[in-house]
């Protein structure tokens, strides 16, 4: 079970949860996953970077998460 | 200077970069330094007016004028949705890049192009634009984060509705986005504080600054495939956005890097590039553009101008437990500061259990925003490690020492979420602390100050291909632009996984064309993410070599190592064979020798640094004269540590600029009045010391040297490092950037 | 626009009033600045800096002939100059950076006509007087009475100044010049102050001149300095003399400033105050040292 | 409008040009006689970029109009190396990191050469403000003092000097 952390944007259209643990291999499996029960949330993650394990993946979709993966979800980082 | 032993033979050396002789000799050509026979030059009309309304354009005279060859306006780029991007570094909304390359119904800043002309010579094409007749119908302007923000102010996009807010707003207004973070039990923190300091800071817009100004060399053919040789931080973005804005297709436009004459994020998206493109194709021939210095800043990405306000809790022992952080950043005309990293960055140098922050994107009419060396994050931390001076004050604890016992480690969550991987800011700290110049006497007048700060560092999408020349030299190719010589750095890690001699390495930055698809250089990625690339395909180049000795030899595989460069048998049986033996007679064994590499990878090491400075204050007329400075800052592991410390020492020398000097000055409506390098006050050589550097090397485990991106931390800490400065020399808290001499004095005065 | 280097005042005079347009040049690192910001490029320029008068530099019968159109750094590097007039060469060193000094003249740095330049102060501070030929011959005026506004001068269109004459300096007298700028160079004055002091064999003030810049549309002389300061030894400022509060409020009174993107009004009138004073001591400094 | 014939002495030889009145030295270097070593940054004379040495004299080229060096000696980067070695300072820089991207640096390499040929052993401070008019954004100018000053001193060390030709 993946643990999956909602940022507080995001916290209206999860009912004001702050995090879930939620069963997914890949991370487009836990979108699907996340959409099921919070309809609409995937639109809204379509912008954010998703960090898994602390680490920010850019294009993250096929990524693998172990079962004891933490994902987060935050505003595109830029660099200079 | 630090000098790193690290047991390699070439990683951690300073050996001569590979292009210096060209750059010390001027034969590096630059953006500027393209031409073709026969090319045009082209021009860019800005606009005059802050806010306004096109109601016509007329170019009948313009177009009518000797040696005047195209013209083109808002009305030939197509139209794009809304739609975002995912450029390298985050977002970009394409339709309002195509608004700020070429105004449309509308000019949002002064300087915002509204036409741009081709003629065969500049002062032709200078003419020509202006006689180009424009009929504006002059709009309120917007000038401030507090006006803007203003429930009756002005709007300047009709669609732009905030996104983030608890209830959708019902009408459109400056604030594009809010964002917000938010942990713990706030009211349960404040409880427990016995400490709290709570203070409002406002710094100004600054500019990248780099030397170069923008300049490209556009030839589209009658095919309407074209070629472009611009200097960018990245050649295959510039592709991108540039077909993007244009309607055209990527793959019929070929982007030729030039050297880049400094960047620092100022470089990575579009200005010139297409309408010297669709020049060209209209004209029939090439259209070099080069902008002004005046252009650059008037029409160019600064970063953002902020207003935050901090409020810090800490318990007697020096704990923090609580902080709420409100920050508002300008994104200039279109939507997009950097509150993202802002509000990411303003507290993650600390564990806090208890925290709310809220940031606003608010867009007025200055330039849009670009990228700017770790954006968001300079800002945030001279007000948050400000607030952090005053609480060790306040509690009578040496600030090194508090930082220490609030310092964020391995495994603690980040204030915006996930878990830190392993990291070095209590080694930054720890040798801060340590450091001669800690404790160094001080004189009447003078103070010193420390400051910390962390950036995020990034990978991303990457090519890199090494090749075996037949007299067993090599070439390393990738599609990163080289701004402060990361090309040397790249060379040195294919030479210590080859061992050979660092100069038997051509290190180059190939076109889009040549290689595959790689980001731009930023995020500080180069020497973590091509450099896992380039020794990544050094090591299949390598144990391609084996298998080819191995079938030389008619031994098995594993009867081959690869040791100093030469591929030698483990039992002895036959002489060793040379890098150019395998390489001349590669023919034979399977052809050329040659690896490329794509990655796109996880783990960036997050970087933080600590920096000290001494300043001395003149209390007469309130000038501010930096004494000494010293930079610590985790890099990982320094390849080359010569561009290291040049990246520690540079980020902090533009943090010091930015914390004294400089500022983007505007009149009453909102035009910029110092454009140029006499009155926007960039440090020069005689206003500083030595900058002294101390690399920390705690290794990135995701990196095969354990490189942590070095370029853009450097820039965060000095704005704190200088006022906390200021105030053990004066007893001021300066809350507003820049401290220059006129609110220094008027701050002395202020008793 | 067109570009002329004649080798007389005569061929320049002709061309000048030949040309309405026209506009002379030494330097040019004013002219191609104001014409690259947008200002109006002349039909015709004319370098003077080929016209021997204008490039003479030269001590005699009591005066010393500095040509107009003599880039700075060669004026600095002028030792019998230095020792003549160390804060005339102050001055004239601060204009802009060394790629700058090897350009920039006293005659170009008067002309333009801006109240913050550096040698200017001195030169009024030193008596000096600007030699200007044109249609009408030749003339000469006080360097105080040559600016007549920001931008403006009392030159008409045909005019030009060949050389300063500056009184070389008795025994017992120096000048000095201070500026303050944001950074260390590469500025433009946000307040300039220089003094000369003539002393007696005592070391008393018997004559002091004070002149500041950037706190007015010309550059200004306070002109009661002198009766400050006549009669002191002038010590190094401690704040506990009374006449220093005087010489404060006499700068002050002379003040007329702008708030800009430089500095605000009230920073130039306090910062003037400062530079008058270290200005006044160390000229009073150097003036003791030449007894 | 007819161009301008201009003759001058460029790093040592005698060399001519056609340039129109209103083009500057740097716009003539660059434009009509392909030598762009010589960078532009800013056209003003406040970066320093363009810095070449006339009649002895460092100045900004883009401060010059390009028929004023009409029999004057022209000295620009192109120069600055000798035919099989390059000049100390260019060493010096190469060595000492003395530059990231680089647009800067043939104009510090020809004010820092102005400064020794005036000041052949200047203190750190002299260095600092014989490059006052020379900005650079990347470095923090650090390593390019350190490499001046180290210029200075091969210079001055016939011992060293032998070694770097």
């Amino acid at each position: 079970m993946a643990r999956v952390f909602f940022p507080t944007a995001l916290q209206q259209l999860t009912g004001d949860l702050e995090e879930c643990e939620i069963e997914a291999s890949t991370v487009r499996e836990l979108f699907v996953r996340l959409e099921d029960r919070f309809p609409g949330i995937r639109e809204q993650l379509a912008s954010a970077a998703v960090a898994i394990d602390g680490d920010v993946v850019p294009g993250a979709l096929l990524e693998r998460l172990e079962p004891d993966s933490e994902v987060h979800f935050l505003p595109a980082i830029s660099g200079g | 200077m630090t000098t790193t032993r690290t047991g390699y033979k070439w990683v951690g050396t300073r050996p001569v970069r590979h292009d210096g002789l060209d750059k010390v000799t001027g034969r590096a050509r630059f953006g500027a330094d393209y031409a073709t026979a026969g090319m045009l030059h082209g021009v860019v009309l800005r606009s005059p007016h802050v806010h306004a309304r096109i109601l016509s354009i007329d170019l009948t005279e313009a177009a009518a004028m000797p040696g005047v060859k195209a013209i083109i306006t808002g009305a030939d780029l197509p139209d794009i949705p809304d739609e975002t991007g995912t450029g390298s570094e985050g977002g970009i909304n394409f339709r309002d890049l195509s608004r700020n390359i070429l105004a449309r119904d509308k000019v949002l800043y002064e300087g915002h192009p509204v036409a741009a002309v081709a003629a065969v010579t500049l002062r032709a094409a200078q003419r020509a634009a202006e006689a180009i007749e424009v009929d504006y119908e002059i709009l309120p302007a917007v000038l401030s984060l507090e006006e803007a923000m203003e429930d009756d102010a002005p709007v300047l996009h009709d669609d732009l509705f905030t996104l983030g807010l608890d209830s959708p707003p019902d009408r459109p207004s400056n604030i594009s986005r809010r964002r917000v973070i938010a942990r713990g039990d706030l009211d349960a923190g404040w409880e427990e504080a016995d400490v709290v300091v709570e203070r409002e800071y406002t710094t100004k817009a600054v500019h990248q600054g780099y030397i170069e100004p923008h300049a490209v060399v556009a030839e589209t053919g009658e095919d309407g495939r074209s070629t472009l040789w611009c200097s960018s931080q990245g050649h295959f973005a510039m592709r991108t956005y540039t077909t993007k804005v244009l309607g055209w297709e990527p793959g019929d436009m070929k982007v030729i890097p030039a050297e880049i004459g400094g960047g620092f994020g100022g470089k990575t998206t579009i200005y010139l590039e297409p309408l010297a493109a669709l020049l060209s194709r209209r004209a029939g021939r090439a259209v070099k553009m080069v902008m002004t210095r005046s252009e650059v800043f008037r029409a160019t990405g600064p970063t953002s101008g902020s207003v935050m306000r901090i409020k810090m809790g800490a318990r007697r022992d020096g704990k923090l437990v609580a902080a709420t952080a409100w920050m508002a950043y300008e994104a200039g005309a279109f939507p997009g500061s950097p509150i993202g990293p802002g509000v990411m960055t303003v507290l993650a140098c600390y564990d806090i259990p208890n925290v709310l922050i809220e940031g606003y994107d608010v867009v007025l009419n200055k330039p849009k925003v670009a990228a700017y060396r770790a954006p968001g994050a300079p800002m945030a931390a001279f007000a948050a490690e400000s607030v952090v001076d005053e609480l060790a004050e306040e509690l009578g604890i040496d600030p090194i020492e508090l930082r220490l016992r609030n310092a964020v480690t391995e495994g603690v969550r980040a204030v915006y979420g996930p878990k830190y991987r392993k990291i070095g800011f209590v080694e930054t700290l720890e040798e801060a602390r340590d450091h001669p110049h800690y404790s160094a006497p001080l004189g009447p007048w003078q103070g010193r100050g420390v400051a910390s700060g962390y950036w995020f560092n990034f990978g991303g999408e990457t090519t890199a291909t090494v090749s075996i020349n037949e007299d067993g030299t090599a070439v390393v190719m990738s599609g990163c632009p080289d701004i402060g010589g990361t090309r040397a750095a790249l060379a040195q890690m294919a030479a210590e996984e080859l061992g050979i001699d660092v100069h038997r390495i051509e290190p180059v930055v190939a076109d889009t064309h040549s290689i595959g698809y790689n980001d731009m250089t930023g995020g500080s990625r180069v020497a973590f993410a091509v450099g896992i690339a380039v020794v990544d395909a050094s090591r299949q180049l390598i144990d391609d070599m084996c298998a080819r000795a191995a079938l030389i030899w008619d031994v098995p595989r594993e009867e081959v190592e690869w040791v100093d460069g030469r591929a030698q048998s483990v039992t002895g049986a036959a002489a060793p064979l040379t890098l150019e033996e395998l390489a001349s007679g590669s023919g034979a064994t399977g052809g050329p020798l040659s690896a490329t590499v794509t990655v796109n990878p996880r783990g960036a090491g997050a970087g933080f640094s600590t920096q000290i400075c001494d300043v001395e204050v003149d209390p007469d007329t309130g000038l501010v004269t930096v004494l000494r400075y010293t930079v610590v800052q985790d890099a990982g592991r320094a390849i080359h540590p010569d561009y290291v410390e040049g990246q520690m020492q540079g980020g902090a020398v533009q943090g010091i600029g930015w914390a004294l000097n400089e500022e983007y000055i505007f009149d009453r409506n909102g035009v910029m009045e110092n454009p140029g390098f006499l009155d926007y006050r960039m440090p020069v050589a005689s206003d500083l010391p030595m900058i002294d550097t101390v690399i920390v090397e705690v290794p990135n485990p995701d990196h095969p040297y354990g490189v942590r991106g070095v370029g853009e931390t450097g820039i965060i800490p000095p704005m704190a490092a200088v006022a906390n400065a200021v105030y053990a020399a004066t007893g001021k808290r300066m809350q507003d950037l820049p401290m220059s001499p006129v609110r220094v004095l008027e701050a002395l005065s202020g008793d | 626009m067109k570009y002329r280097a004649p080798t007389s005042i005569d061929e320049a005079v002709e061309l000048l009033s030949a040309h309405p347009g026209a506009e002379v040049f030494a330097g040019a690192t004013d002219l191609i600045p104001q014409i690259q910001g947008g200002r109006p490029e002349p039909s015709l320029v004319v370098d003077l800096k080929r016209i021997p008068e204008t490039v003479r530099l030269e001590a005699e019968n009591g005066f010393w002939r500095v040509g107009a159109a003599i880039p700075a750094a060669v004026l600095t590097a002028h030792e019998g100059l230095t020792a003549a007039f160390p804060g005339l060469v102050e001055g004239a060193g601060l204009i802009g950076s060394d790629q700058i000094q090897g350009r920039a003249t006293l005659g170009g740095n008067l002309c333009n006509a801006s109240p913050a330049a550096d040698s200017v102060p001195p030169l009024v501070a030193l008596g000096a007087e600007a030699i200007i030929v044109g249609r009408g011959g030749e003339r000469s005026a006080q360097v105080s009475e040559v600016v007549i506004g920001p931008s403006a001068t009392s030159l008409d269109q045909s005019e030009f100044i060949t050389e300063f004459r500056i009184p070389a300096p008795s025994r017992g007298s120096s000048d000095a010049y201070e500026r303050f700028i944001p950074r260390t160079e590469m500025d433009i004055a946000v307040v300039g102050a220089a003094a000369r002091i003539r002393v007696d064999g005592d070391g008393r003030c018997e004559e002091a001149a004070v002149v500041l810049a950037a706190v007015a549309p010309t550059v200004v002389e306070v002109s009661a300095a002198s009766g400050i300061l006549e009669g002191r030894v002038i010590p190094h400022y401690s704040g506990r003399d009374a006449f220093w509060d005087e010489l404060g409020e006499a700068v002050v009174a002379c003040c007329n400033p702008i708030d800009d993107k430089r500095g605000t009004a009230e920073y130039r009138r306090k910062v003037a105050q400062v530079l008058a004073r270290r200005t006044v001591v160390t000229a009073a400094r150097r003036a003791r040292e030449t007894l | 409008m007819s161009r301008t014939h201009v003759t001058c002495v460029l790093n040592g030889d005698e060399i001519d040009f056609l340039c129109n009145d209103y083009q500057t030295l740097l716009s003539a270097l660059r434009d009509e006689l392909g030598m762009i070593g010589t960078k532009e940054g800013c056209g003003t004379g406040d970066c320093g970029a363009c810095s070449v040495i006339l009649d002895g004299q460092l100045v900004c080229s883009c401060l010059v109009f390009a028929p004023e060096v009409e029999g004057r000696r022209v000295e620009t980067i192109e120069g600055l190396a000798e035919v099989d070695h390059l000049h100390p300072l260019q060493d010096s820089f190469l060595e000492g990191a003395a530059f990231q991207c680089g647009v800067c640096t043939p104009g510090f390499l020809m004010a820092a050469k102005a400064l020794l040929d005036r000041n052949p052993s200047p203190t750190e401070t002299e260095v600092r403000y014989g490059v006052a008019g020379n900005l650079c954004r990347c470095t923090g100018y650090d390593k390019i003092v350190r490499s001046i000053l180290d210029a200075a001193a091969r210079m001055s060390d016939p011992e060293r000097q032998k070694e770097a030709t």
